[in-house]
This record gives C-alpha cells, structure tokens and sequence, in this order.
C-alpha cells in the first residue's frame, strides 16, 4: 500500500473523484498552475484541463455561490477556500445559502457541494490563516461539517463528502499536512460519516477530540500512560453528523472525559460534546466533562501561538484533574 | 467622468412607436406581454388583501414595474432558459412556468411554498438581497460549459447593486463569459431608501465597463425598450459572447411590501409623475392604436384572469394545514441521526 | 416613570446618548426618514439631521467596516443591522475585523461600537429574519453579545453598551418589540454586563434563558407553579461576558437545571451553559442540564414555526423531567 | 464598450520627462522617493533572507512595485492625512511614520507587532484582502465630517478589487463624497492567479465610474505618474469633491510571498519584460540627468540605509521574548471576567 502525508491523501482522492465523476469540478483560488498555496492540487489542472481546475478571481462568495449555481446545472463543485479563516467573507453564501438550499426549494434542488478548507494552528500562519471556527458552522443546519485527522481518514472522509448529496464543510488541518506519512490504500473507498474512530482504547479516562487535536491528544495519551493512566481517544471525525453514541459509550467506559479542541473555549464545539455527554449519560460519569481550548481570545501572533493553542501538557493536567476527581 | 448612457425607448407616453423604432415583439406576444401585467396587477390587489385579512404573508407589490418585468422575461425561452429571481418579479414567474396556486400556496406560508415544479426553470425566490446573483453566474457558467445555448435572466433591485454580491456575481459572470443577463429594476427604492443615496453613480448600467461587459439603460416602463434590450442580451449570451447589465428604470408606486408605510418618506409629488407613466396604460395604448385591444377585450381577459387568481388562491387555502414534521422535511438527503431523533421524539434528548 | 415597550425603551436609549455625546451617531437601512423598520429609530434624524443619524447604501459589511473607520475619526457608531439573519453578509467585517480591532493593532485603536440588530422567531417573518445566530458571534472573541429580554434592560444595556469602550453585538428580540409596558425611567440609567437577572425565584429548578425565551420561560414558570413545581428564572443578559458564577449559584440551589434557547439544539448557546454548569457545579447536580432549543433544521416557512421554536410546553415537560429525575 | 483609459505617464522608460510632462515634485522630493524605494529593496532581500534563516516570518516583497508605492505615499502629508495599508506597501509605512524598528519586531511575530506610534496616522496592516477598504471609506468620511481636510490614502492589490469588500467601500465612498484616494496596484498577480483570469475588464480604473468618481490609469512603474495623479487625486479630495479610484499598472518581479513558487506559474519572459522596466532605475536616471544623483551620493545612501536596516533588525531581535500572558492582552478594554480567570489561572476551569 501506498504511504502518503495527508495533503497527497486530499489530492489522491480529488484525482480519482475526477477521473470517476465528469461532473466533478474543482474551484478556487490559486488551485490550477500552482496547484494550491498547499499543493493539495498539484498537476490536477494538467491533467483535466483549466476547465475543470478552475482558478477563479479572488472572491469568496463568489466561489461558494457559483458552486450552488453549478450544482443547479449539474455538476458537483467542490470548491477550495484559501484558508478556513476566510470563509467568513462567504458566511452569507455558506450557512443561509448552501444550508438552506434543499430547504428553501423544499427538496427541488440540492446543494451536492463541498468545500475544501485548511485551517488550524502552530505553523506560524499570519492572522486569520489559524482560525478554527468550525462550531460556527454546526450552528447552521444544512451542512456537514468533516474533520480528519489523519492521511486515511483524510481520503475515505473525502471521497464520501464528494459523493455524499448533501453539502459538506471538509477542514483539512494544515499542521498534519506532511506530519505523518501512512499507509492509504490505492483504489476508492469511503468512510461514512457520524462514525467517531477510537484511536486508542484505556479505562480511565477518554480524550475527544477532531482535526489536529487528535495528534494532541495522542501525545497526550503517551505521557498518560507512562503515569499509569489509561486513556481512550476518540476522534470525531465528523462533527455534523455528530457520534452521540460514541461518545455515550466511550464516557460510560471510562467515566471521565476531556474534549480537546484549537478554537476559543466558550461556545466551540468542546461545549457541544460536554453538554451531550451529560445529557446523555450524566449518571455513568466520576465528574464533570472537562474542556481544554485556546483562550477566549482571537489567535495571537506567531510569537505566542504557544501560549494560545492547548498543549500536552494542558491535555495531561486536565486528564489527571478528571481521574482524580 | 463619463455621462449616464443614453436611455433606450420605443413607445412614447402616448403608446406611439418613437421615431426609428421598430417593435421587437408582434402584437399577439405584447398583448401576452399585457395580460400579465394585468394578471399582475389584481395580483398585487389581492395579495394586498388577504394579507390585510391576515389569511397572507407579506407581499412586494410589482405595481408600476410591470413592463420591467414582462419586458425581460418575454425575451427568454422557459423550455430552455433559466429565471432566477429576487422577488419583485410575479408575472414572469408566471411567464417561467410557475403555477399561479404554487405562488399562492407561498404566500399562505405553507411550508410547499418554494416548491418548483420539476421542469420549470426557475430557482426559488431570494430574500437575502443579491445572494442571488451569484447563484446566477455559477448556473450561466454551468449552462456554458455544456453547451447547448442556454441563457439565464437573473433579477434585482437598485438597492441589491450596492451588495458585495452584486459586484462579485458580475465580475464572475464577465470573466467566464458566462450567458447572463441581469435586470436591475431600478424602483427608485430600496425600502425607504432612495435610489440617489443608494450610490452617486449617475447609472448603474456604468457598471458594467468595471466588468467586462455591455451595461444597457432602458426606460423601464417602456414594455418594448425593455424587450427589445433583452432580446439584445440574450442573443448576446447565446452566441457566446457573454452577460449584459441592463438597468430598467421604472418607479415603485406602493409600498416596499404589506409591511412598509411609505407616507413616512415617499413623495407624493413624484408618485404622481410616475403614475401618470404608466408601463399597463401605454402597452393598452400602443395595441388599441394597432387595433389589437379594446374594452370589451380588456373586459374578458380580465374575468379571465380574475376567476383563474379565485382559483388559485382557492386551492391555497384548502390546502391540508402543514404536519408538525414537515419542519424537518427536506433539509438533508441523509439527515444525521441527531435530526432524525429529534423528529422522532419531538423532543431534545433532555425531553425524551 | 413612564411606561415603554422595548422598542421604545431602544428608541429612547438612543436619543439620549445622541443628546449627550456628539460623537454618537447612527447608521443603519432606512433609520432616517423611515425611522427603521421597526420604527426604533423613529423621529431622530428628524431631530439630530442626516449627519448623525444615517441613512446607508444596501451593504452590510460596508456599515460595519465603516463603523471601524467612523472610530477610528473618533465617532461613536451604532450601527443597525435590519436583521440579525443578515448580519451573515457583514460576518467578516464583525468576527475578524471588530473583534480584533483592539488585538491587531496592540490596544492603539479600539472599536466603540454597537451593533443592532433585531431578531427572533414567532411573529412569520420572512426567510433569514428569525435566524438566532447568537452563539456564531460568542465563538468569535473580542465582542460583547447582549440580548435584553425587558424594556427596562433594553435600555439600561444599550446605553451601557454605547459607552462600554469595545464593541458590542446587541440583539433585540423582535416579538416583544411591543408586547409588553413596563415601567422604565425617563433619564439615563446603566447595568452592568455580565451580570445575570433572577426573574423569579423558586427551589427545584432553574430555567436559564435570554432575550425572548426568558418570556416563554416565566410562562412555563407560572404553569410549573401551578403543578406545585417552584421554578427560578435566570435571564442571562449578556452572553459575553458570561455570568458563571450566578450560573453556578442558580444551579446549586436547584440541583435541576434547564436552558432554553430559539437557536437550533447543536452547538447553540445553551451547550455553554450546559458544559459550564457541569464543570462548575457538577456535584450540586441531581441531574443532566438540559436544552430545550429549535431542531437542528434552518427556520421554517410561516406555517412551521409553531412547531420548530421551543414552546412553553416543551419546557415544561423538560423541568418536569429534570425534578423528577 | 468603451475602451480602457488612457495610461498616464510622465517620464520614459530612460527616465526622460515625456513630451509635454512637467515633473510635480521637485529634485529633493524625487531623491527622498528614490532613498525610500532604495530602502524598501534593501529591505526586501533582508527579510527574505531572515524568513529562509528561519528568524522572520514570511514576508512580501515590494520589489518591482517601488514607484507604486512610493509616487503615491509622497503625495499625502503624514502630519494630517491616514494612510490605510494592504501588507504590499512597506515604503509608505516609513514616508507615513512607523518607525522601521517596529516593522522589523512585526517581522519577528512578536506580539508588539502591530503597535502603530500614537500620531502615526496609520491604521494596522491588513491580511485579508479588500478588508480595509470600508474601514478607509468610513475613517475618510469621519474625516469630512469634522473637517479640516485631511484626506486618507488606501492601497490595495489588483486582486482585491474582485473582493465585495471593494466594492462596497468604493460605492459608500462616493455616495459620502469621502476624502479618498483608492490606490489599486495592479502587479499583474494575486498570488498565481494572473490579472487576465481576475476580471475581463480591459481597466479596473473603470470601475470609478459605476460609483460616480474619476478612475485614473497610471503607469505605475513611473514615480512621477504616480505622484501626479495621486497628487490631484488628493487635491480633489480635500477640496470636497470626493474619491479617486487610481490603477497603477505595475509588476510584481519577486515570488508572492516567502511561501511562494513562482516557477510553477509566473513567465519568464513576461518578468525579463518587465524588469526592463525597473522603477528605480528610472528615477536614476532622471535625477542623474538633472545633476541631481551620482553613483557616489547612491553609495552613501546605501551605506547609511543599511546601517538603519541593521540597526532596526538588530533592535527586534534583542526584544525580549514576550510572557505568555501577552496572548491575553489588548482584547478587550474591559475583558470579561472569564477571560480574567484564564489569564490568571492559564488553565480552564477544568485544569484549575
Ligand atoms: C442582505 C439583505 N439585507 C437587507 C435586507 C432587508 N431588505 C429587504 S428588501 C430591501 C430593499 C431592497 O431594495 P431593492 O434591491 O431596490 O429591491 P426592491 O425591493 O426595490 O425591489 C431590504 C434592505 C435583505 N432582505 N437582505
Ligand atoms: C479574504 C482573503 N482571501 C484570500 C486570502 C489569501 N491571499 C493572500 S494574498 C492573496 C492575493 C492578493 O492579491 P492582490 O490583491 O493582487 O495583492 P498582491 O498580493 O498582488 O499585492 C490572497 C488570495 C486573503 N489573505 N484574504
Ligand atoms: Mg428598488
Ligand atoms: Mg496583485
């Protein structure tokens, strides 16, 4: 099997999308010669032709919307915004628009769309490039919102956003871009959504996490063990649909639990997951779901991503604090 | 600076032909082009109504706009071309395909209301102001790209060119060619707000050298000059050769919608001009010149029309009332278990 | 004291700091000759002219950025956005630009602004008017989000928040607009952020809520009472910054706690609570928190809302639930 | 259509005052631009050879563009007008007031980064393209009103101007007649992506006219261009009479930033082409035609704008590290209390 970094996972999977889909089209910025500011692209336009790699003028709305008017003339757009950060200049085109697309044409049309963004902290990224602003979008139903973490993931999740009818938000952590290498399978093949990955299993505590957290946490979970804690880390892979099974049966193995996240603590998804978890299972937990997040605070310079961004150490302290309690 | 574009007009207030102009549509298709604005019009009358009665939503008059309306859609083909609206644009929904007990059954809010009939190529109405435009580039793109020759007509307002989607539809559309046309209306409003606030522009249609593209000033009451430009675009588009920018002047006579109270800033003064201009009066004019029109005509398409709106705002009203589910109908092709649960239960984990 | 709705209690908050401070001004869609859409500014560009109180293009990010530059000249804008809903088209000039405003430019210029904007469903608005987006805007730090739920608090929080020195996202629930008199003070009065409302006071559980379902909430209260449940109603007034400790004070005292929002369920504001509660207070807990919110579905059509907003019965049902657990 | 606008220019590719051209600064102002465009390339090849050493973060060369930049900062009066940047305008932040050794310690990404000198009139620079655009419109509109003429000066890049951003500023600036001058580098790239596949207007100076003002086309490799045009552009506004949209066509010799490859995209041809065209040595030549410049005054410059570069890098690199508490700092004017409590315990409530 091959071994691939996950931006060539991305890549993999965009390739074989278009090969097998001729209505599959992919948009964005500075995606065609240059084949993306992360080479997640590259040769993709050499291969199919400026027409269906299409570098489109620096307008985020416009890349969002064209895609919903694409999708209406039967193609399957999967559009590339820059940097997650940045689809903030899209918000009006992705929550109201995309979101509610079906909705508003009450089954008529179908918004089979998906865009692309990478995001997340610690490469020293200028402002707004580190955003992870993800719960945001699980606050507009309509969207499916993926978030893999690793090389394998990263292809199977794609491949079923791609094929998937409805239309999906795919973050692609940029820190784990070329971190790790790993074995992905050559050929086709989809992970369904709503299937969180127990990334390792242990008695005392689970760590849950999404995107470049996961790594977090599974550091986190080596220097646990090394203290004789036992971790669980949960990887949710995808956020809408949300696991709540998983996440019911991890808490009640293990008692306690600790949501990882990079974006601001109050109102990221870290609180979705807390309060589910209590909801759900409130009388199989020790104590109370702990959360470790960036600060309530916008991303700071790159001098002080470290200070910001939730740490191992973080990790293992709140860890510890669960097992205690 | 460059001067506003010369406006272009066919019929005079007098409904004669001006000097150099020939008709672009023949007197069967103005007097089509008639009675949907007529149709329009008692539209507008009993949307009016029933939603002082509280039995309808909010609805935006077309009253005084009607040759904007039909001008452009006319122009179009619904077996092949594409409408996207905003919302001001009733009788050429109509004109798209659109059945009139659909609209209805919209403005009754039951949830059926955005449904298009499979066919019709149309997208739904557009309350986000320019989200539309966009959407209409993309889909002109689309259409393009696989050949075929077909144009889409998007619809706006003077107020949504002030939009930052306006201007990224536009420049979209001019740099894929993309077979486009869009009408502005310009109502002379947005809301309350006049169209001399809304930019310092002296028109809108300048716009367009910014794009790429032809931008074309018509007087928008004038149901031939509007067709004709149309027209123009749209054989513009079909040929390869890209989107047009046509700015239709024309003038709100009533309120912005049911909701609005426009003696707090419309002058009546203006209103009266504007109405002494009428886009029905002069089409009515233009044809009984022809010998195409009279009274007694007028008269049957008007019982005509009104038992057709009877009917349909009938069959709305009789419409079964919605089930509580339906609010999770059709908002995913696979909804994620979380939603199904809660249509299942009705109720929040927490209820269950 | 004379007695005022909310809207007029908004209207009168801003002529008196219009009055006060020259620097105040208004901008916003039809806010001058028309007086809004809602009337709340009704009579005051009649009052302080076309140079304070403004009349704008149809451009939301344009009356936000604006506003930035407005401060920075050394104004005080209070600007109106006509729906929260489309507060969507200015996303990107709120979250990254207002937000870190101050941040960017190492505490140089700061951002004294309000945002306005009405919302809420219940009174068959058209698509986008109803959205409750609140939690979208406490995920982007460096903004204040408050949501009065009273003519008194509507005024005393916005004139607290015309003269807080940053900026200040201020949500007006549009179905109490005029549904209710109170009685409010003439003259200029302030309270504080951050500091939740005890509504009514009662031992079993407490229903936490802001903005418009404090109102269903205090109906669900006097139903409760009337089965013999006492029921303490905490109106949080301002989500950033947050009242945790009357939070954490509410809940001991009940053990059974209930958050009630119009937002849909996943990822809303009422998973905060959910999860600070139980981090706070997790072993003054007889029970899981629970959330009574909208599904996870956008807003309906008209016919739909009754069965897509929370209702008083729903919360009822769930306080039972809660003390019975 | 009409066609683009004819290309201002005053001096020739061998720095020659063209027919009829009279220079609007005189030999000790051109020397201060030409010391200011030397600075900016000498900063340039410093801070990318930091970025590569790993010691600064990535960086955006100026370098093709110094005329752009530098014709268009000489024409506004640090004392009294706003200069609003993009991030491509690195001379201007100097002619404007910011001291280099600020730069430099934004450079580091230190947190002091974007500490702008009280009465340095200058907002913070902007990375999201188009963002600061309605911030310079609503500044120049305060500005108006509280009179006293001050005028802001706000660069963007050729690719912004497809952002709604732009769009927006530009149409609110005309309608508030603000003070304004809107200074479009066209360097022929947004990143890749080349001017041809951003918009297929043949001119974005244009688009002024969509919005009611002049659009001026400059030769952007021409100081003396630059500063004319920018130089009435200011005149205008100040006298009242509101924006100015200027495009400077000019040519961006260097990758997009530190992060870039320009080989998979840019010609080769095409930049040789355009460093034949060097805006630094144009202005050489001029004053050395004047008297007015000498390799032996060049050398000295060198020599004593490198000893400044030194000094400013050196400077940022002796700053102590921030505290990990900084990240706290300057949020808000009055935090709330939880974001106090994580400061103080720099742990959430969980880790506490
Ligand atoms: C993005 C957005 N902002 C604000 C509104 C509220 N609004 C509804 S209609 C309208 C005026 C539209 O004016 P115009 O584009 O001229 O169309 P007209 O109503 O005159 O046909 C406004 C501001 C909206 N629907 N969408
Ligand atoms: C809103 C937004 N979208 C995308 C980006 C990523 N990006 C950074 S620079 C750039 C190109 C800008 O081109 P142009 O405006 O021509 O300026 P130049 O870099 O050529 O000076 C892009 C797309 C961004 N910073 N902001
Ligand atoms: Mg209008
Ligand atoms: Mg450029």
């Amino acid at each position: 099997m091959p071994q691939m970094t996950l931006v060539e996972a991305v890549r993999d999977a965009l390739r074989l999308e278009l090969r097998r889909d001729p209505r599959v089209m992919l948009l964005g910025l500075d995606i065609g010669r240059l084949g993306g500011v992360f080479r997640a692209t590259d040769g993709l336009q050499a291969e199919f032709g400026a027409e269906r790699v299409v570098d489109m003028p620096l307008a985020e709305a416009a890349i969002v919307g064209a895609s919903i008017g694409l999708a209406v003339a039967g193609f399957v757009p999967v559009a590339e915004i820059q940097f997650l950060g940045f689809t903030h200049q899209a918000f009006h085109q992705i929550g109201p628009q995309v979101g509610r697309w079906r909705q508003r044409s009450r089954g008529r049309f179908s918004a089979p769309l998906v865009i692309r963004a990478p995001f997340g902290g610690g490469i020293r990224s200028p402002e707004f490039h580190s955003d992870a602003i993800e719960a945001q979008f699980v606050q507009t139903p309509g969207i499916k919102v993926v978030m893999p973490a690793s090389p394998y993931d990263a292809k199977g999740l794609l491949l079923e956003a791609i094929r998937d009818p409805d239309p999906v938000l795919f973050c692609e952590p940029d820190r784990l871009y070329r971190l790790h290498r790993q074995e992905v399978p050559a050929g086709e093949y989809t992970i369904p959504f709503g299937q969180a990955r127990t990334v390792r299993e242990g008695d005392d505590v689970t760590l849950v996490a999404w995107s470049a957290a996961v790594e977090l946490c599974e550091r986190a979970a080596a220097q646990l063990d090394g203290e004789g804690i036992a971790a669980t880390v949960l990887d949710l892979r995808t956020l809408v649909p949300l696991d709540v099974e998983g996440l019911v049966r991890a808490a009640t193995r293990t008692g306690r639990v600790v949501v990882v996240h990079e974006a601001p603590l109050s109102a990221g998804f870290g609180a979705e997951v807390a309060a589910t978890i209590q909801e759900e299972a409130f009388f199989a937990l020790d104590g109370p779901v702990r959360r470790v997040a960036a600060w309530d605070a916008p991303y700071p310079s790159a001098a002080l991503e470290a200070s910001y961004l939730p740490t191992v150490a973080r990790v293992v302290a709140a860890a510890r604090a669960a097992v205690r309690s | 600076m460059t001067a506003s574009p010369r406006r272009l007009a066919v019929l005079s207030m007098t409904g004669r032909l001006r000097r150099g102009q020939r008709p672009s549509l023949d007197d069967a298709q103005v007097r089509e082009g008639l009675e949907l604005m007529l149709l329009s019009r008692l539209f507008d009358a009993r949307a009016t109504t029933l939603q002082r009665l509280g039995r309808w939503g909010v609805h935006s008059p077309v009253e005084g706009q009607e040759a904007a309306v039909v001008g452009a859609c006319l122009a179009v083909d619904p077996g092949r071309d594409w409408l996207v609206p905003q919302y001001r644009e009733f009788p050429a929904y109509i004109h798209h395909g659109m059945p009139l007990a659909g609209i209805a059954a919209f403005f009754t809010g039951h949830p059926a209301q955005g449904r298009i009939p499979d066919g019709v190529r149309m997208l739904p109405i557009q309350v986000a102001i320019a989200a539309q435009l966009p959407h209409a580039a993309g889909l002109a793109w689309g259409l393009r790209r696989q050949g075929g020759g077909a144009v889409v007509l998007a619809y706006c307002g003077d107020g949504a060119t002030s939009e930052g989607d306006f201007h990224e539809a536009c420049n979209l559309a001019g740099r894929m060619q993309a077979p486009v046309v869009f009408l502005v209306q310009n109502n002379g409003w947005a809301i309350s707000t006049p169209r001399s606030l809304q930019s310092a522009t002296p028109s809108l249609a300048l716009r367009a050298l910014g794009y790429g593209f032809p931008g074309v000033r018509v007087d928008g009451n004038d149901l031939l000059a509007v067709h004709q430009a149309t027209a123009t675009a749209v054989a513009r588009a079909r040929a390869g050769e890209g989107p047009t920018l046509i700015e239709a002047d024309t003038y709100r006579y009533s309120f912005h919608n049911t909701t609005d109270n426009p003696a707090a800033y419309a002058d009546p003064v203006e209103l009266a001009a504007a109405r002494r201009q009428d886009p029905i009066e002069r089409v009515r004019r233009y044809l009984t010149q022809r010998g195409a029109w009279d009274p007694a005509r007028e008269a049957a398409v008007r019982e005509r029309l009104t038992a057709t709106l009877d009917a349909a705002v009938n069959a709305a009203a009789r419409l079964p009332p919605p089930g509580p589910d339906e609010c999770f109908d059709d908002i995913y092709a696979r909804p994620p278990a979380r939603l199904l649960r809660q249509r299942a239960g009705h109720g929040a984990p927490s209820e269950a």
